[in-house]
């Protein structure tokens, strides 16, 4: 019975995997006899029925009360029994715990890219602890996606504009393959992401070093994807207009006016303190609006933006 | 062998029943039928219209007040009551038909034309006057004095539904039209108006809808 | 009107009558749009009301669905209830979607807070932000 | 459309109807003919030109994804080729196929008419529908259209390619279907000839009439779906784009509130074709006709209520869902009453094994499987495992090809020496047949396990563990494709032939073959009595029709 199921469905690997299964295989076994009934029913009566002399007249069976009331009322109770079964895991399944843990997850052609609750972002890599609830508040910035993971036995759309959850509690350690299953284009099948689940230390040591890919990226490149997904973008361009924040380029190794009047060189300790204290020295003809990133960025990512920076030339 | 039959039905038939109808009363009862699933399909049409105007309401309603203040009671009111004027001369028309009198037919159908063309004109004062606004649909929405963004939507679906609606206005009045001139022709009489029976129902189809539009898009705040 | 034959003149006057019932109708409604009756629903109520009480009468009197074979009407009533449950459905929908807004975001979803988490799609157009389900809170 | 029924129609010397219908009027004559049985015949070869159209995209798809990664084409034509062959399989072939071809030919004279209600109106019904093909195809051409079928929105309204055109291809096609129901019922109310009670009345007209209903009640939606669409493509009136404040579900609602009753406008003239097979074939009265009768009119019913359950993880409301999922279920009940009384009015019966009974056969079969693999996808705690996997995929070509394409043939093997006087090889049709079934399930079995494993469906790539089942199916449709080729072969070559079928060679019961083979462009001679019921087959043959046998 158990090798049937592993034959037929992927690992269980959350909490409510086994209930939807032990659904699952409920209606496979009765769909099943229902089925051979009909096939044998078929088959039989075409042989043993079949015509073996032309223009014979056949018996008048119109029809059969209790027959008919029979093959209507246990379908019908069967279906109503499917119909609660169904939903009650359905709604137990979608309820987060309170002490879920939050990851947002962001769907776009053809990424998926998560934040944690300490502000650390990945992209087609979710981490998740071990035997911990987790809550993913899900939205998508261009058309619609859906969040799959076949061992986990979820899926959510993710729909721009809005924000959806997908709940469960991840069981089995080890990589588990994310799908993208609502067609959105191009690259639709390739939208694809690796769920890691990780013993809590894993997971601490995780969120602190970040992902092994960090550390083998050129520092420039990893700045610029910090820039793209931290944020940075949407006050600071690199192509020298003037956005909510100074345009990154050509600032390295220029003289920078503050509106207290002082002036520095910019080097890299200057670009390490605007980041994690940015209102110590405020640019002059800008607000003092730029936020900390103090504990959101780790050691490695400063020192890509800085990169970055001096590449900007 | 079937000479028989063929003489029964080709007797003094009139000329207007088809061969696979029995008698012009089946002919007449069948064509009215047909007509009405034709209705029940623009009901569904309009009505899918409707459907997504009053969740959008739910959803934005600030956007719809705002967006409903653009639009002159008065003159979706006088346009009411040109429908509604249009529809007693339309079914005074068809009484007209069928009792014979095809002057009064003929008048009868042109005073529907006249009220259909002064709706017709009053709509257009209505959308000119949009259109300088810039209460344009959707994407081309141009207004400047404020408001909830989703006026644009509210604009769509007035657009929408009130150009759907002028279209089958428009239909209507080539119906009519082309009726009219064969009324004049005199093909009609009390033994068969079938076209203006039809032309009938579809124009105050034409009118019911109206009856909706007019309160849901210009008076619900 | 009819001068013509007795019968039928009797229908005549019945769509005056109609006609003119349509007039008043529409009058008072104009009418009720004006008064605050104290809530915008309870004016919808009245405008639909009294747009469906002139439907009937278009459709009985001058549709003749009051003489007509029965299975005319059938066939309209059973759009209008067709297009009932196609209202519906799509409102039981929007208007019990409040879970999947999370409890935790309404407040932080306002563009106001958005530096932290997902940005919020339609770069930060305030009106496009979470749609449908939040926006009747 | 009120001309369509008024206009004076002059009538030629008697003799003229005495010849068969296919030979009436020269060739070009056709283009405007308003008789039922040409319409009938015309929809037949434009429809089948559309299933093959459509099935040469399917050995596209199956052939691209006999590997993982690229085989013959890359991802942006796989999406336009998949989009392509359900737009196509279901808009141009499924929906008008039953109705519009084999509907259109026996339908009034199964009633005993000369006509349907309205000869022009279906001689209207059927230039839309070439209309709305030829946009299609200029669609096609002119940049593709890759939303998959369901043109979910915003994908649809930020796509390139010919996305409008497509839909308001789709919307034109529409129209045709509305005014064929329109028709159809217009036809059974008013023109069954004298004695034509409605439980007189053949399965198919009941399975033919509550089609009818859907598609009169739910295609005006579609169009004004698709309308709103186009509307937001070209204006930016942003009902469902949430960028403009639209909501994406609420498409989704349109869209279903149409495409789940369509499913059902394929599905219930393929089970009135099996109701009309069944009994003929077996020579057995039917078994629960009420029930079944009545069992086609719930069925589309209740239809329009269920359309949520291909919503279950979009975003729609838990009430909502579990609302859907409970009338889901419900609709599997009238099924099941259906697939019993077939079953049980073969008991006892005098069973001939021709090609129509062998294409009811696998519906039988085939339709248990797609329906109870339904039933997995309507518990809602299953189908969150299991929307847009293969599973999917697999339940919708069961019911779709399994069961409606295969009554299609079944109806086709069925009517054919009626429609054209001539007989086929049963040799080669029973071959066919058979290889259609082994080809059918060899590619359709595994995409229930890929789907319940996990794969995706409109997937252009895939993970190496599942080669080897798309494998499987790619070579399964290799042999379907041979089953289909063969048909092709023996169908046409019968054409050739003179007219050699009898009025009767089932011995059936129904008015249809109670004239000759093929039928005289009136059809009857004499307007047909109706005294008994249509499947007496306990007692000796009763005609209604005078002067034939
Ligand atoms: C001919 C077309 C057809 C038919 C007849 C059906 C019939 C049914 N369908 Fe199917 N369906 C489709 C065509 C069809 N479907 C298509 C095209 C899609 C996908 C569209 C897309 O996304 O592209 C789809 C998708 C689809 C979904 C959405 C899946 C998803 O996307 O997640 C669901 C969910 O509930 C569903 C359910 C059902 C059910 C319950 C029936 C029932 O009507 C079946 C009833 C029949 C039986 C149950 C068998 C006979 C009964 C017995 C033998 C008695 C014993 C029975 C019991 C004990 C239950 N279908
Ligand atoms: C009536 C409906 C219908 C029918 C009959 C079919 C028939 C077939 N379908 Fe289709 N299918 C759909 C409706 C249908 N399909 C829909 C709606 C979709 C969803 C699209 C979407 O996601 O948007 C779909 C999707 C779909 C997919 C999934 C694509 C994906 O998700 O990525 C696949 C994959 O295997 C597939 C395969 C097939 C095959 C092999 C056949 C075969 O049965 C075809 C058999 C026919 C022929 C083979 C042609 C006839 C042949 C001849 C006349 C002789 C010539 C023969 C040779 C040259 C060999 N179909
Ligand atoms: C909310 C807007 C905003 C965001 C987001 C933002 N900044 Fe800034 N940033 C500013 C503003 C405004 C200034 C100028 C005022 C100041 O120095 O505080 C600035 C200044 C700076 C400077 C000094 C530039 C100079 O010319 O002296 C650096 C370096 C910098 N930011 C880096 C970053 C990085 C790296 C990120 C992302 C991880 C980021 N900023 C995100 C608004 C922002
Ligand atoms: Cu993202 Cu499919
Ligand atoms: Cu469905």
């Amino acid at each position: 019975m158990n090798s049937l199921r592993d034959w037929m469905m992927p690992m269980q690997a959350s909490e409510h995997a086994a209930k939807i299964d032990n659904l699952y295989l409920f209606i496979f076994w009765l769909t099943l006899a229902f089925f051979i009934l009909i096939a044998y029913l078929t088959v039989a009566f075409a042989w043993k029925y079949r015509r073996k002399k032309e223009g014979v007249l056949t018996v008048n069976l119109q029809h059969n009360l209790a027959l008919e009331l029979v093959w209507s009322i246990i379908p019908l109770i069967l279906v109503i029994g499917i119909f609660f079964w169904g939903f009650n895991d359905y709604a137990a399944a979608s309820v987060a715990p309170n002490d879920a843990l939050e990851i947002h997850v962001t769907g776009k052609k053809w990424n998926w890219s998560f934040e944690y609750p300490d502000g650390t972002r990945s992209i087609r890599s979710l981490h998740v602890p071990v035997n911990k609830p987790i809550r993913l508040i899900m939205t998508s910035e261009d058309v619609l996606h859906a969040f799959f993971i076949p061992s986990m036995r979820v899926k959510q759309d993710v729909i721009p504009g809005r924000y959806v959850d997908l709940n469960f509690t991840p069981t089995v350690a080890g990589r588990h393959q994310v799908f993208c299953a609502e067609y959105c284009g191009r690259d639709h099948s390739g939208m694809m992401a690796d769920l890691f689940v990780d013993t809590p230390a894993k997971y601490a040591e995780w969120l602190e070093k970040g992902d092994e890919e960090l550390y083998k990226m050129k520092p420039a490149e990893l700045g610029k994807m910090v820039w793209e997904m931290k944020g940075c973008n949407s006050c600071h361009t690199i192509d020298g207009t003037k956005g909510e924040g100074p345009s990154f380029k050509g600032i390295f190794g220029k003289t920078e006016k503050f509106r207290d009047g002082s002036t520095i060189v910019v080097d890299e300790n200057y670009i390490r303190e605007s980041i994690l204290n940015p209102q110590a020295k405020v640019v002059a003809g800008f607000e003092p609006v730029m936020p900390t990133f103090q504990g959101l960025l780790r050691e490695i990512e400063i020192k890509g933006v800085i990169a970055y920076i001096k590449e900007l030339k | 062998m079937s000479s028989e039959t063929h003489v029964v039905e080709h007797g003094a038939e009139p000329a207007f029943r088809q061969h696979h109808f029995v008698d012009a009363e089946q002919q007449f009862s069948t064509s009215k039928i047909g007509m009405w699933l034709f209705l029940a399909t623009e009901i569904l049409m309009f009505g899918g219209l409707f459907v997504g105007y009053g969740l959008m309401q739910g959803v934005y309603p600030e956007a719809w007040v705002a967006g409903h203040h653009h639009l002159d009671r008065i003159m979706g009111a006088i346009n009411t009551v040109f429908l509604l004027c249009s529809s007693f001369t339309m079914v005074m028309a068809v009484h007209a038909s069928s009792t014979n009198q095809k002057s009064k037919t003929i008048l009868n159908l042109l005073f529907t034309l006249a009220f259909a063309a002064g709706f017709l004109v009053i709509k257009y004062f209505e959308y000119s006057h949009k259109f300088h606004d810039g209460l344009l649909p959707g994407r081309y929405f141009a207004y400047h004095g404020g408001g909830p963004p989703q006026q644009a939507m509210f604009f769509g679906f007035y657009f929408v539904m009130t150009g759907l609606h002028g279209f089958h206005v428009v239909v209507g009045m080539a119906l009519i039209t082309w009726i009219t001139i064969r009324a004049s022709r005199g093909e009609f009489s009390s033994a068969y108006y079938t076209p203006v029976d039809l032309v009938g129902l579809y124009w105050h189809l034409v009118d019911l809808i109206w009856i909706y539009l007019f309160p849901l898009l210009y008076l619900v705040s | 009107m009819s001068d013509h034959a007795h019968a039928h003149s009797n229908s005549a006057r019945v769509y005056v009558f109609t006609l003119a019932v349509l007039l008043i109708l529409t009058g008072i409604t104009v009418g009720a749009a004006y008064v605050n009756f104290g809530s915008s629903s309870i004016n919808l109520f009245i405008a639909v009301g009294i747009a469906t009480l002139k439907a009937s009468l278009v459709a009985l009197f001058f549709m003749h669905l009051r003489h007509d074979p029965p299975l005319n009407a059938i066939i309209f009533i059973s759009s209008l209830i067709f297009l009932g449950l196609f209202l519906l459905f799509p409102w039981i929908d929007i208007y019990s979607r409040d879970r999947v807004v999370p409890y935790g975001l309404r407040v932080q979803a306002q563009p106001a807070a958005a530096q932290k988490q997902a940005p919020a799609p339609a770069a930060g157009e305030h009106g496009a932000a979470p749609a449908p389900a939040a926006a009747h809170h | 459309m009120a001309d369509t029924v008024a206009s004076p129609q002059v009538h030629g010397p008697v003799g003229q109807h005495d010849v068969d219908y296919l030979h009436d009027g020269s060739l070009l004559s056709w283009l405007t003919t308003v008789d039922h049985k040409k319409l009938g015949v015309m929809y037949l070869w434009s429809i089948l030109f559309m299933f093959f159209l459509g099935g040469i995209f399917a050995l596209l798809v199956r052939l691209e994804l006999f590997a993982p990664g690229k085989t013959i084409m890359d991802a942006e034509t796989y999406n336009k080729v998949f989009t392509l062959h359900g737009a196509i399989m279901v808009f141009l072939f499924i929906i008008p196929s039953i109705p519009a071809a084999l509907g259109n030919f026996a339908l009034p004279i199964m009633l005993g008419a000369k006509d349907v209600a309205f000869p022009r109106l279906n001689l209207l019904s059927f230039w839309i529908y070439a209309t709305g093909a030829m946009i299609a195809v200029v669609a096609m051409v002119t940049g593709g259209v890759d939303t998959g079928w369901t043109f979910y929105t915003p994908y649809s309204t930020t796509t390139d390619g010919s996305v409008a055109l497509m839909t308001f291809a789709a919307f034109v096609l529409g129209f045709s279907s509305i005014l064929t129901g329109v028709n159809f019922i217009a036809t059974v109310h008013k023109l069954r000839a004298p004695g034509m009670g409605w439980f007189k009345m053949p399965l198919f007209i009941w399975g033919i009439y509550s089609t009818a209903i859907i598609q009169v009640l739910a295609t005006p939606v579609l169009a004004i779906t698709l309308l709103l669409l186009i509307m937001e493509r070209t204006f930016g009136v942003g009902v469902f784009d949430p960028k403009l404040g639209g909501d994406p579900v609420l498409f989704q609602h349109f869209f279903w509130f149409y495409s789940h009753p369509a499913v059902y406008i394929m599905i219930l003239p393929g089970m009135a074709i099996i109701s009309e097979i069944v009994p003929a074939m077996s020579q057995k009265t039917f078994f629960g006709y009420k029930a079944t009768a009545f069992s086609s009119v719930a069925i589309a019913i209740v239809s329009f209520v269920v359309w949520g359950h291909h919503m279950f993880t979009s975003g729609q409301s838990q009430l909502a869902g579990a609302i859907f999922s409970f009338l889901t279920f419900l609709v599997g009940i009238p099924s099941a009453i259906k697939v019993f009384n077939w079953i049980t009015t073969m008991y006892k019966g005098s069973i001939s094994l021709q090609a129509p009974m062998l294409y009811a056969l696998m519906f039988l079969i085939l339709f248990g499987i797609g329906g109870l693999t339904g039933i997995f996808l309507g518990a809602m705690s299953v189908d969150i495992h299991l929307h847009d996997t293969y599973f999917v995929v697999a339940h919708f070509h069961y019911v779709m090809m399994g069961s409606t394409v295969i009554a299609f043939f079944g109806g086709l093997h069925y009517w054919w020496p009626k429609m054209f006087g001539r007989m086929y090889n049963e040799t080669a049709a029973r071959i066919a047949a058979i290889l259609v079934f082994i080809g059918f399930n060899t590619t359709f079995l595994p995409q229930f396990l890929l789907g319940s494993r996990g794969m995706p469906r409109r997937y252009y790539n895939y993970l190496p563990e599942f080669q080897f089942l798309h494998q499987v199916s790619t070579v399964g449709s290799w042999i379907l494709g041979l089953g289909f080729l063969i048909m092709a072969g023996y169908l046409f070559a019968s054409l050739r032939k003179k007219f050699d079928a009898p009025p009767n060679p089932w011995h059936a019961r129904t008015l249809e073959w109670q004239i000759p083979s093929p039928p005289i462009t009136h059809n009857f001679h004499e307007v047909p009595v109706v005294k008994s019921d249509p499947y007496d087959y306990y007692r000796p043959f009763e005609p209604s029709v005078k002067g034939h046998h």
